[in-house]
C-alpha cells in the first residue's frame, strides 16, 4: 500500500464526509433550536432530489434546480412545522418524533405515486462532468464541486448565524427562548423559519446527491440513519459537532475501505458505539 | 442536649463559578423543628438538595447517625431515614392518592419483585392508608392525584415523604401556593408531625415559622448568617439587615 | 395618566393559586416599589404583567392598550420591558450581542451602533467588556447588562425583579442613581425588591404584597417611616 | 419543552367519579384481563380472513405488548426493539437448524438470547435520556442488523435463515401437526397466553408499580428510594425477553427468519402498533397489532400505495388520539 | 439537460396508463374477502413485491403473468377449467411473502405458487411450499436454490442463476490474459456472481487483479474507486443488483473508470438502465434472460411481445417481467399435459416438459429443476444509436441452452 493511495483515500474520506455533513446539518439545526428530531429528514432529502430534478426539467438548467428546490422544499417544511409539528409543542418530546416518522411514510409513498417506483436519471451537469487529477489520483469534478458547495454552505451558515440579526436571534433563542419572548421576539416565527432552513438543507443535500447517486423514492432511508449516527457522534444539536463527526465518519469509512471495504457501514455504527461509551453526549454535546 | 441526629460540616456547593452554598456547618437534634429562611437565592434549595442527596456537596460532609453520607446515591437517603417533599408539587399525577403513597412505601422493600402480586404486601397498603389519614386525606384514597385540590396535593406530597417513616423530614415550602384556610390546616398537620420527628422546613410565611420552629437558620448568599431561637433571630441585626436592607459591606 | 393598570389579577401555576386578586396602578413617570416577603407573589405579579404566566384572570392595561390577549413579545413591542430575577444573560453571547438582543425586535427605530455607544456611556463597566462573553461576568455586571438590555430599546416602562439581589452595595448605589436618571427621562419603573429600605428610598410609591394580595399601599416616604408595617410584612 | 405527563395515562386506574357501572366494567376489564384476552384470542382465527393473519396478530401482539412494557409503562421510547425480536427469531432458528435443539429448548434459548442482547443494549443506552435514548437504541439496533447481515454463515445473511421447519410438536405423548394452520395457531396461542399472564403479573407486581412511578415522575421516584437506572434496565430486559419470545413465535410460524426482522422499519412498526392500540394499556398492543395488520391487509388489497394511508392514519393518531384506539375507548366509553 | 428529464411529464402519463392496466390485477386482489365457493377454478398464487424498490419489476411480472393466464383462458382453460391468478404483495420482505404464501395455500387453496423477485423472498416462499408439498415455480435469480440443501421435489427454477449468466458474460467479454478487478456486494448473491465469474475466468485464462467487497445497499462507492483504479484492470466486474448496480456503475463512470477499463455486470437490468440513463450505461456488458428485441429473430418472442403490447397499451415486456410469463406458462403447459392439478402428475409433467414460450427452447433439468435456457449477452447502446425509447441494448451473444453451463448435479449435492 503506497502513500499515494493513502492520501487519495484520505481525500475520498473528507469528500464523503462533506456529503455526510450536509445530510446531518439540517437535522442538527432543527434539533438544536426546537428540540425536535425530524424523522422525515431522509424523506425530505429524497423529495429535495426529486424537486431539483423537476425544476431542472422545467428550466432546462441544473443550477436553477440547485437554487430553487431547497427553497421550495424549505417552504414546504415550514408548512409541516405550522400544520403538524406546532400542535405538539408542550406535549411529550416523543410526539414530534413519532409524527415525523409517520410523515416519512406518507412522503415516500406520495413520491412513488407521482414519480413511480423506478429511479429517474439525474445527469451530472455538463459543466461538471469528468475527472480532475489531484496529483495523488483522479477525482470526479462534480464531487469536488459538492465539497465546494458544502464549504460555501457552511460558511454562509456560519455568517448567517454569527453576523446577522436573525442568526443572533437563533443563537440566543436556542439557549433561552423565554428571554427572546420578553425582548419582543415572536419565537414561534423563528422556529418556523429554522424548521424551514433545516428542511431546506435536507433538500439541498438531496439535490447535490442526485447526480452522484440514483434518484429514487428509497434514497433517503439510509441517509436518515447516517444523519442520526453523525449527529449522535457529534452531539445532538451541535453544528460544529455535526461537521466534525461527519468528516470523522467519512474518513473512518474510507480508511476501512483500505482493509475491509465491506465493513464500511459497520464501522460507522461501531464508531458511534465507541463514542457513546466514552462520551454519552457525543463529542460536542452539552451536558443536560 | 441530645446527640445530633444529622450534622453538616462545612458543606459547600458550587455550580461552575457560582457558589450556591458556602461552608455551612450545623447540627440537628432529634424531634425538633428547624426552619431555614433567607431571601431568594440564599441557597436554601441547594442546602435541601444536598441534605437529600439530590446534589453531592463540593466540599464538606454530611453525617447521619454518625454515618458519612457524602457521595451516597440519592435513592439510598430515604432508606436510611431522610425523606423530603418538594416546593413545586411533585407527585405521580395519573395515579390515585393511595397508589401515590403506596408506591413510595414499597420503595423501601420488594422494589424489584416481579413475582408477587401487589396485594401480597398488605402492610404497604395499610401504611399508605395510615399516611393518607394522618395528612387529612382520609376520604380521598381513590381520587386520581391530578384531580385533587392544590392543598390536597400538597398534603399528598407530604404523605409520600412520610410513608417511609423517616427520622428526618425535609419539607420545602409545604404551604406554597396555598390560601389562608389551607395554610391553617397544613400548620396543624406540621404541629402534629413535629411531636415525634425531626423536621427541617423551608418556608416564607413568617408567622407560621415563628410559631412552629424550635430553631431557625438564616442563609444569605450561601452562607449561614444566623442560627438560633425564633426570638434570637428576630432580634439579630444581620438578619434585619438582610430582610429590611440597610446596606453594609456585603459582597 | 395611568401607565399600567392591573385589576383583580389572579394567577395560577397548575393547581397552585398564587395571586388572589391583585390590583395595582402605576402612573406615567412614577417609580413604584413592590415589596413583601419571599413567596408573597411579587414576582408572579410582574410575570403576569409581562405575559409569562400560564393561567391568569383579571385585567391588565398598559398605556391605554389591553394586554390580556397579547403575547409577551407583543407587550415588549408596546414599550414594556422586563428584567427577570435570574437576569438571563444568554450564555455564549458577548455583552454586545446581549445588548443587540434588546434591539432586534424593538418597535422604535434605533441606530444600533449609537444605541450601544450611548448605553456604554451609562454603564462604564460594560463598556470595557463589550466583547467579553456576558455570562462570564460577575453577578453585578450581569445585572447591569440585563438592565441595559431592557433599556436599550427605549421602553416606556421597565419591570424589574429584584435588581439589587446578590450585588455589591457600591453597585446597588450606582443602580439607584441610574434608576433616578431613568425616571427623570420619563421612564416608568415597577420595582420588585426585597431590599426594602433601598427600594423605598428610590420609589415614589410602595405597594406591599403578602400571600398573593395587596395588603398596603402608600407613598414610600410614609412606609419608610412606618416601622410597624415594615416589621409586619417584610421582616422576620 | 416539558414532558407532559397527561399524554400517557393509565386508563385502568379506578376513579370515584363517573357512573358506577362504567367503573365496574373498568374493574372487570382489569381483574379478568388475562382470561378475557385469551378468550378473545381463541375466537380470533375464526373471525379473521386467514389463519396466517391470526398467527401474525399473536406474534405482533406479543411483540407490541413486550414493547409496551418499556414504552407505555416505563415511558421510554425505544426505536430499536427489532433487535430483540430478531434475536429471538434467529437464535431459535439457529438452535433448531444448526444444532438440532428440540423446539422447546430452542424457544428457551431464543428468549434468553434476546434477553442478553437487551441487557447489552440497555446497559449502553439507558444512561442517555429523552430523544437521545430513542436515537441511540435505533443506531445500536442497526448495528445488530449489519452484524447479522455480515455473519451470513450463521444467519443466512440477506438470504434469510431457513432450514428449520418444525413440522410437528410433541407434548406429553401427543403429536401436533404444526403445519396445520389451526393447530399451529393454538400452540402459538399458548405462548401468547403465557406472555399475557407474565406481563399482567409484572404489572400487578411491586415492580410494575415502580416502573409506572418512574414513567409518571422520575425525580419523585428517585426521591422515594427507587434506583431509577436499575429499574429502567430491568424493565428494558424484561421487555426484550417478551419481544424475543415474539421472535421465536415468528420463527416457528414461518420456518424462516428474514433479515428484515432486524431492520429499523420493524422497530418503527412496533411503535406504530403500540401507539395505534394505546400505549400504557394492557389490551392496547394487541388491539394495535390487530388494527395495523388488518389495515395493511385491507389497504394493500385496494392499492399498492397503502403506506400513504397507514402513515396518514398514524399522523392523525399522534395529533388527535394519542391514547390510541383502546385508550380512547376506555377514556370515552368505559369511564 | 437530457431527454430523460424533459420526458418527465410524459413518463408520468405513461405511468398512469400502466397503473390503469393494473386494474385487472387489483380486481383479483379484492378476492380474499369473498368467501370462496368450492369450484373447479385452477388457482395460482403469485406473491410479488408490489411495494418497495422493485415494485416496477413486480408490476411488469404481474402483467405478463396475467397475460399467460389470459391466453390459456381464451383457449378454454385447462381441461375446461378456468385459471385464476391470485396476486399478493410480498413487500420484498421474506416474512411478509411467507405469510402471504401461507394464506394462499391455507385459505385460498391454490394449486401452485409462482413468483418472488429477490433471492431472500424466493427462499422464504420455498420454505413454506416445500414443507407443504405445493408446487412452486421460482422466478428470482439465485444459485442457492439450486443446491441440495434448499431443493425440493416441488420447486422449479424458471429464472436463470448467476452461475449461468456470469459464465456466458465472461465467455463473451473476457480474453486470455485480461486483468479483471471485481467489485462485489457482500452477500450471498454477490458471492455467487463472483464465484461464477472467477470460474469462467479460470477457464479462459484471465487474471484476477483484485476483489473489493462492498456493503449491500451502499449509496456511495467513492472510497472504493481509488483502489479499483490502482489495480489497473482491463475489466471491472460489478457483481451486485438493482440500486447498488445503478449507483456503483454511475460512480465508476464519474470516476472516469470507463475510459480505462470495460465494465461488465452479470445481469443488465432494464429498469436500472432506465433509471440511470444511457450515458452512464453506454458500453456496459451484461447478461439477460430476455430482451424484447429477440422478436426480430425468434417467433415465440414476437408472439409474446405482440400479445403483451396488445394487452398493455403498446408497452414492451422487460427482462424480469418476462419471468412472470415464462414461469406461469411453463406451469400451465405442465398442467395441460398432466390433465389437471394433481401435484405429483404436474411435477412429473414439469420434469418432462419441453417448452418455447418467449425465449427459445427450455426444459427443467431433472436433479435441481433448473430451467435450461439460452442466455443473452447484451451491451448497452450509445444514446445516439437508440432507435426508440426502449431500444436500450444490442444483443451481442445468444448462448444456446445447454446443461453444460450449469453446475453439475453432483456439485450441487445431488446423487449423480
Amino acid at each position: 500500500m503506497d502513500a499515494e493511495l493513502i492520501l487519495i483515500q484520505l481525500f475520498s474520506g473528507v469528500a464523503l464526509g462533506a456529503i455526510l455533513v450536509i445530510t446531518a446539518l439540517g437535522l442538527s439545526i432543527i434539533f438544536g433550536m426546537l428540540g425536535v428530531v425530524n424523522f422525515a429528514h431522509g424523506a425530505l432529502f429524497m423529495i429535495g432530489a426529486y424537486a431539483g430534478l423537476w425544476v431542472a426539467s422545467l428550466t432546462g438548467s441544473f443550477w436553477w434546480g440547485l437554487l430553487v428546490a431547497p427553497i421550495m422544499i424549505g417552504v414546504f417544511g415550514m408548512a409541516i412545522e405550522w400544520l403538524l409539528v406546532r400542535p405538539l409543542y408542550g406535549r411529550s418530546v416523543d410526539d414530534p418524533l413519532l409524527l415525523t416518522f409517520g410523515l416519512s411514510y406518507v412522503l415516500v409513498e406520495a413520491v412513488r405515486i407521482v414519480f413511480g417506483n423506478d429511479g429517474i436519471p439525474f445527469p451530472t451537469p455538463s459543466q461538471l462532468t469528468g475527472v480532475a487529477n489531484l496529483g495523488v489520483g483522479y477525482f470526479p469534478i462534480y464531487r469536488l464541486f459538492v465539497i465546494v458547495v458544502v464549504a460555501v454552505v457552511l460558511l454562509l451558515l456560519w455568517l448567517a448565524l454569527e453576523k446577522t440579526k436573525f442568526g443572533l436571534i437563533v443563537r440566543a433563542g436556542s439557549r433561552d427562548p423565554t428571554i427572546m419572548r420578553v425582548l419582543g421576539v415572536n419565537i414561534s416565527k423563528v422556529w418556523l423559519l429554522v424548521f424551514g432552513v433545516g428542511v431546506g438543507l435536507a433538500a439541498l443535500g438531496g439535490v447535490l446527491a442526485g447526480p452522484m447517486r440514483t434518484v429514487n423514492p428509497e434514497m433517503g432511508s439510509l441517509v436518515l440513519i447516517e444523519a442520526f449516527v453523525v449527529t449522535v457522534i457529534g452531539g445532538l444539536g451541535s453544528l460544529l459537532g455535526s461537521v466534525v463527526a461527519g468528516l470523522l465518519v467519512g474518513v473512518a469509512i474510507s480508511m476501512t475501505a483500505l482493509f475491509a471495504p465491506e465493513m464500511g457501514t459497520i464501522v460507522m455504527f461501531a464508531l458511534m458505539a465507541l463514542v457513546l461509551l466514552v462520551r454519552p453526549r457525543g463529542l460536542f454535546g452539552k451536558a443536560a | 442536649m441530645s446527640a445530633p441526629l444529622l450534622a453538616v460540616e462545612n458543606v459547600g456547593r458550587r455550580f461552575g463559578g457560582f457558589v450556591a452554598l458556602d461552608g455551612v456547618t450545623a447540627q440537628f437534634e432529634p424531634n425538633k423543628v428547624t426552619s431555614i429562611i433567607g431571601p431568594n437565592g440564599a441557597g436554601k434549595s441547594t442546602f435541601f438538595n444536598v441534605l437529600s442527596g439530590v446534589l453531592t456537596p463540593s466540599t464538606g460532609s454530611i453525617r447521619f447517625k454518625g454515618q458519612n453520607l457524602t457521595g451516597t446515591r440519592q435513592h439510598k437517603f430515604v432508606h436510611l431515614g431522610i425523606a423530603r417533599s418538594y416546593q413545586i408539587t411533585n407527585i405521580f399525577p395519573e395515579l390515585s392518592a393511595h397508589e401515590n403513597v403506596r408506591v413510595a412505601a414499597q420503595a423501601a422493600r420488594s422494589r424489584y419483585n416481579i413475582w408477587r402480586n401487589r396485594s401480597h404486601f398488605p402492610e404497604l397498603g395499610e401504611r399508605a392508608d395510615a399516611a393518607l389519614d394522618s395528612v387529612g386525606l382520609g376520604g380521598k384514597h381513590n381520587e386520581t392525584a391530578k384531580f385533587l385540590a392544590h392543598g390536597q396535593q400538597r398534603a399528598l406530597e407530604i404523605a409520600i415523604a412520610l410513608v417511609s417513616d423517616p427520622e428526618v423530614l425535609l419539607l420545602d415550602e409545604p404551604t406554597a401556593g396555598m390560601g389562608p384556610e389551607e395554610t391553617k390546616d397544613m400548620v396543624a398537620l406540621l404541629e402534629k408531625l413535629a411531636r415525634d420527628r425531626t423536621i427541617l422546613l423551608v418556608e416564607h410565611k413568617m408567622k407560621m415559622i415563628l410559631g412552629l420552629s424550635d430553631r431557625i437558620l438564616v442563609l444569605h448568599h450561601g452562607r449561614l448568617i444566623a442560627d438560633g431561637s425564633p426570638r434570637d433571630i428576630q432580634a439579630d441585626p444581620d438578619v434585619r439587615r438582610v430582610y429590611l436592607g440597610q446596606n453594609d459591606g456585603y459582597a | 395618566m395611568a401607565m399600567l393598570e392591573v385589576q383583580d389579577l389572579h394567577a395560577w401555576y397548575g393547581a397552585s393559586h398564587i395571586l388572589h386578586g391583585v390590583s395595582i396602578t402605576v402612573r406615567q413617570g412614577e417609580v413604584v416599589a413592590l415589596v413583601g416577603r419571599n413567596g408573597a407573589g411579587k414576582t408572579t405579579t410582574i410575570r403576569s404583567v409581562m405575559g409569562l404566566m400560564p393561567r391568569i384572570s383579571g385585567g391588565i392595561r398598559f398605556d391605554g392598550a389591553d394586554l390580556t390577549a397579547l403575547k409577551a413579545h407583543d407587550r415588549y413591542r408596546l414599550g414594556l420591558a422586563y428584567v427577570p430575577e435570574e437576569r438571563r444573560i444568554v450564555p455564549g453571547l458577548t455583552v454586545r450581542e446581549n445588548l443587540q438582543l434588546g434591539l432586534v425586535a424593538s418597535a422604535a427605530k434605533i441606530n444600533e451602533r449609537e444605541a450601544i455607544d450611548e448605553i456604554a456611556e451609562s454603564f462604564p463597566r460594560l463598556k470595557e467588556r463589550l466583547d467579553q462573553e456576558g455570562a462570564t461576568m460577575s453577578g453585578g455586571e450581569q445585572q447591569m447588562l440585563a438592565i441595559a438590555r431592557a433599556m436599550i430599546g427605549r421602553p416606556k416602562m421597565i419591570l424589574l425583579d429584584e435588581p439589587s439581589e446578590g450585588i455589591m452595595p457600591v453597585l446597588v448605589e450606582e443602580m439607584g442613581v441610574l434608576f433616578r436618571r431613568l425616571r427623570d427621562q420619563g421612564v416608568t419603573l415597577l420595582l420588585v425588591e426585597q431590599n426594602v429600605e433601598w427600594a423605598l428610598r428610590l420609589a415614589d410609591r410602595a405597594v406591599i404584597v403578602d400571600q398573593g394580595e395587596v395588603v398596603h399601599e402608600s407613598s414610600s416616604a410614609a412606609l419608610l417611616a412606618d416601622k410597624a408595617i415594615q416589621e409586619r410584612y417584610c421582616a422576620v | 419543552m416539558e414532558r407532559d405527563m397527561t399524554v400517557k395515562s393509565i386508563p385502568l386506574a379506578a376513579t370515584s367519579s363517573g357512573a358506577r357501572k362504567a367503573t365496574d366494567l373498568a374493574a372487570a376489564l382489569t381483574n379478568w384481563r388475562v382470561l378475557l384476552s385469551i378468550a378473545a384470542l381463541c375466537l380470533l382465527p375464526w373471525v379473521l380472513p386467514s389463519k396466517a393473519l391470526a398467527v401474525n396478530v399473536l406474534v405482533y401482539g406479543v411483540l407490541a405488548m413486550g414493547y409496551n412494557l418499556l414504552f407505555g409503562y416505563t415511558g421510554l421510547l425505544s426505536f430499536g426493539h427489532a433487535a430483540f425480536f430478531g434475536a429471538g427469531a434467529y437464535v431459535t432458528g439457529i438452535a433448531i437448524g444448526q444444532f438440532g435443539v428440540p423446539w422447546y429448548g430452542a424457544v428457551l434459548l431464543g428468549v434468553i438470547g434476546g434477553g442478553l442482547l437487551a441487557l447489552a443494549i440497555g446497559a449502553l443506552s439507558i444512561r442517555t435520556r429523552g430523544i437521545y435514548f430513542s436515537m441511540v437504541t435505533l443506531a445500536l439496533a442497526q448495528l445488530v442488523y449489519h452484524v447479522a447481515l455480515q455473519a451470513s454463515s450463521w444467519t443466512g445473511g440477506e438470504n434469510g435463515l431457513r432450514g428449520f421447519t418444525v413440522a410437528k410438536i410433541d407434548i406429553a405423548g401427543f403429536s401436533i401437526n404444526f403445519l396445520d394452520p389451526v393447530s399451529k395457531y393454538y400452540v402459538l396461542m399458548v405462548f401468547a397466553a403465557l406472555a399475557l399472564w407474565f406481563v399482567s403479573r409484572i404489572l400487578n407486581s411491586p415492580f410494575g408499580a415502580a416502573i409506572e412511578a418512574i414513567r409518571e415522575n422520575e425525580t419523585r421516584a428517585r426521591t422515594c428510594g427507587y434506583d431509577v437506572e436499575r429499574t429502567k434496565l430491568i424493565s428494558f430486559v424484561l421487555s426484550g425477553l417478551i419481544c424475543a419470545l415474539a421472535g421465536t413465535m415468528s420463527a416457528l410460524h414461518l420456518a424462516f427468519v428474514p433479515l428484515d426482522v432486524l431492520h429499523y422499519q420493524t422497530s418503527g412498526m412496533i411503535v406504530m402498533m403500540t401507539l395505534l392500540g394505546g400505549a400504557s394499556s394492557f389490551f392496547g398492543p394487541f388491539v394495535g397489532a390487530l388494527a395495523f395488520l388488518l389495515m395493511e391487509d385491507v389497504f394493500s388489497l385496494w392499492t399498492s400505495h397503502w403506506q400513504i394511508i397507514v402513515g396518514s392514519i398514524f399522523i392523525l393518531f399522534v395529533l388527535f388520539l394519542p391514547k390510541g384506539i383502546w385508550g380512547t375507548f376506555l377514556a370515552r366509553v368505559v369511564r | 439537460m437530457n431527454d430523460a428529464i424533459r420526458n418527465l411529464g410524459q413518463r408520468k402519463i405513461s405511468r398512469r396508463a400502466a397503473l390503469a392496466g393494473l386494474g385487472a390485477g387489483a380486481s383479483f386482489l379484492a378476492m380474499p374477502w369473498v368467501a370462496r365457493a368450492a369450484d373447479d377454478t385452477i388457482r395460482i398464487g403469485f406473491p410479488t413485491p408490489l411495494t418497495g424498490p422493485y415494485a416496477a419489476e413486480a408490476k411488469d411480472q404481474v402483467k405478463s403473468a396475467e397475460l399467460a393466464i389470459k391466453l390459456v383462458n381464451d383457449k378454454g382453460g385447462i381441461g375446461g377449467r378456468k385459471v385464476e391468478l391470485l396476486v399478493r404483495d410480498g413487500k420484498l420482505n421474506g416474512g411478509e411473502a411467507a405469510t402471504r404464501t401461507l394464506e394462499l395455500i391455507e385459505k385460498d387453496k391454490v394449486h401452485a405458487v409462482v413468483g418472488a423477485l429477490s433471492s431472500a423472498v424466493q427462499l422464504a416462499v420455498n420454505e413454506v411450499t416445500r414443507a407443504r408439498g405445493v408446487i412452486y415455480i421460482s422466478i428470482s435469480q439465485s444459485d442457492t436454490i439450486n443446491e441440495k440443501k434448499d431443493s425440493s421435489k416441488y420447486t422449479f427454477h424458471e429464472a436463470m442463476n448467476p452461475h449461468m449468466t456470469t459464465a456466458a458474460v465472461a465467455r463473451h467479454a473476457f480474453k486470455k490474459g485480461n486483468k479483471v478487478a471485481h467489485l462485489v456486494a457482500d452477500y450471498a448473491y454477490g458471492h455467487e456472481m463472483l464465484r461464477g465469474f472467477k470460474r469462467a475466468q479460470a477457464a479462459i485464462g484471465a487474471e484476477t487483479v483484485g476483489e473489493l467487497l462492498h456493503p449491500i445497499g451502499a449509496p456511495d462507492y467513492s472510497t472504493l474507486m481509488p483502489r479499483l483504479r490502482a489495480m489497473k484492470p482491463d475489466i471491472l466486474c460489478i457483481s451486485n443488483f438493482g440500486r447498488d448496480q445503478a449507483n456503483s456503475i454511475k460512480q465508476a463512470v464519474d470516476f472516469g473508470m470507463k475510459q480505462q477499463m470495460k465494465i461488465v455486470v452479470p445481469v443488465l437490468l432494464h429498469n436500472q438502465r432506465l433509471a440511470v440513463g444511457p450515458e452512464v450505461f453506454e458500453g456496459v456488458v451484461g447478461g439477460a434472460n430476455y430482451y424484447w428485441e429477440l422478436e426480430s429473430k425468434l417467433p415465440s418472442a414476437k408472439t409474446f411481445n405482440d400479445a403483451f403490447r396488445a394487452a398493455n397499451g403498446g408497452a414492451i415486456p422487460t427482462d424480469y417481467g418476462a419471468y412472470g410469463f415464462t414461469g406461469v406458462s411453463s406451469l400451465l403447459l405442465a398442467m395441460q399435459a398432466a390433465g389437471g392439478t394433481d401435484t405429483e402428475k404436474v411435477v412429473a409433467a414439469l420434469e418432462g416438459l419441453k417448452y418455447d414460450v418467449a425465449k427459445g427452447a427450455q426444459h427443467y433439468r431433472k436433479c435441481d429443476h433448473q430451467s435450461v435456457q439460452s442466455v443473452l449477452v447484451l451491451e448497452s447502446k450509445k444514446k445516439a444509436d437508440m432507435k426508440g425509447a426502449n431500444d436500450f441494448f444490442n444483443i451481442v451473444e445468444n448462448e444456446a441452452p445447454s446443461e453444460d453451463v450449469l453446475r453439475s448435479c453432483k456439485e450441487l449435492g445431488f446423487p449423480a
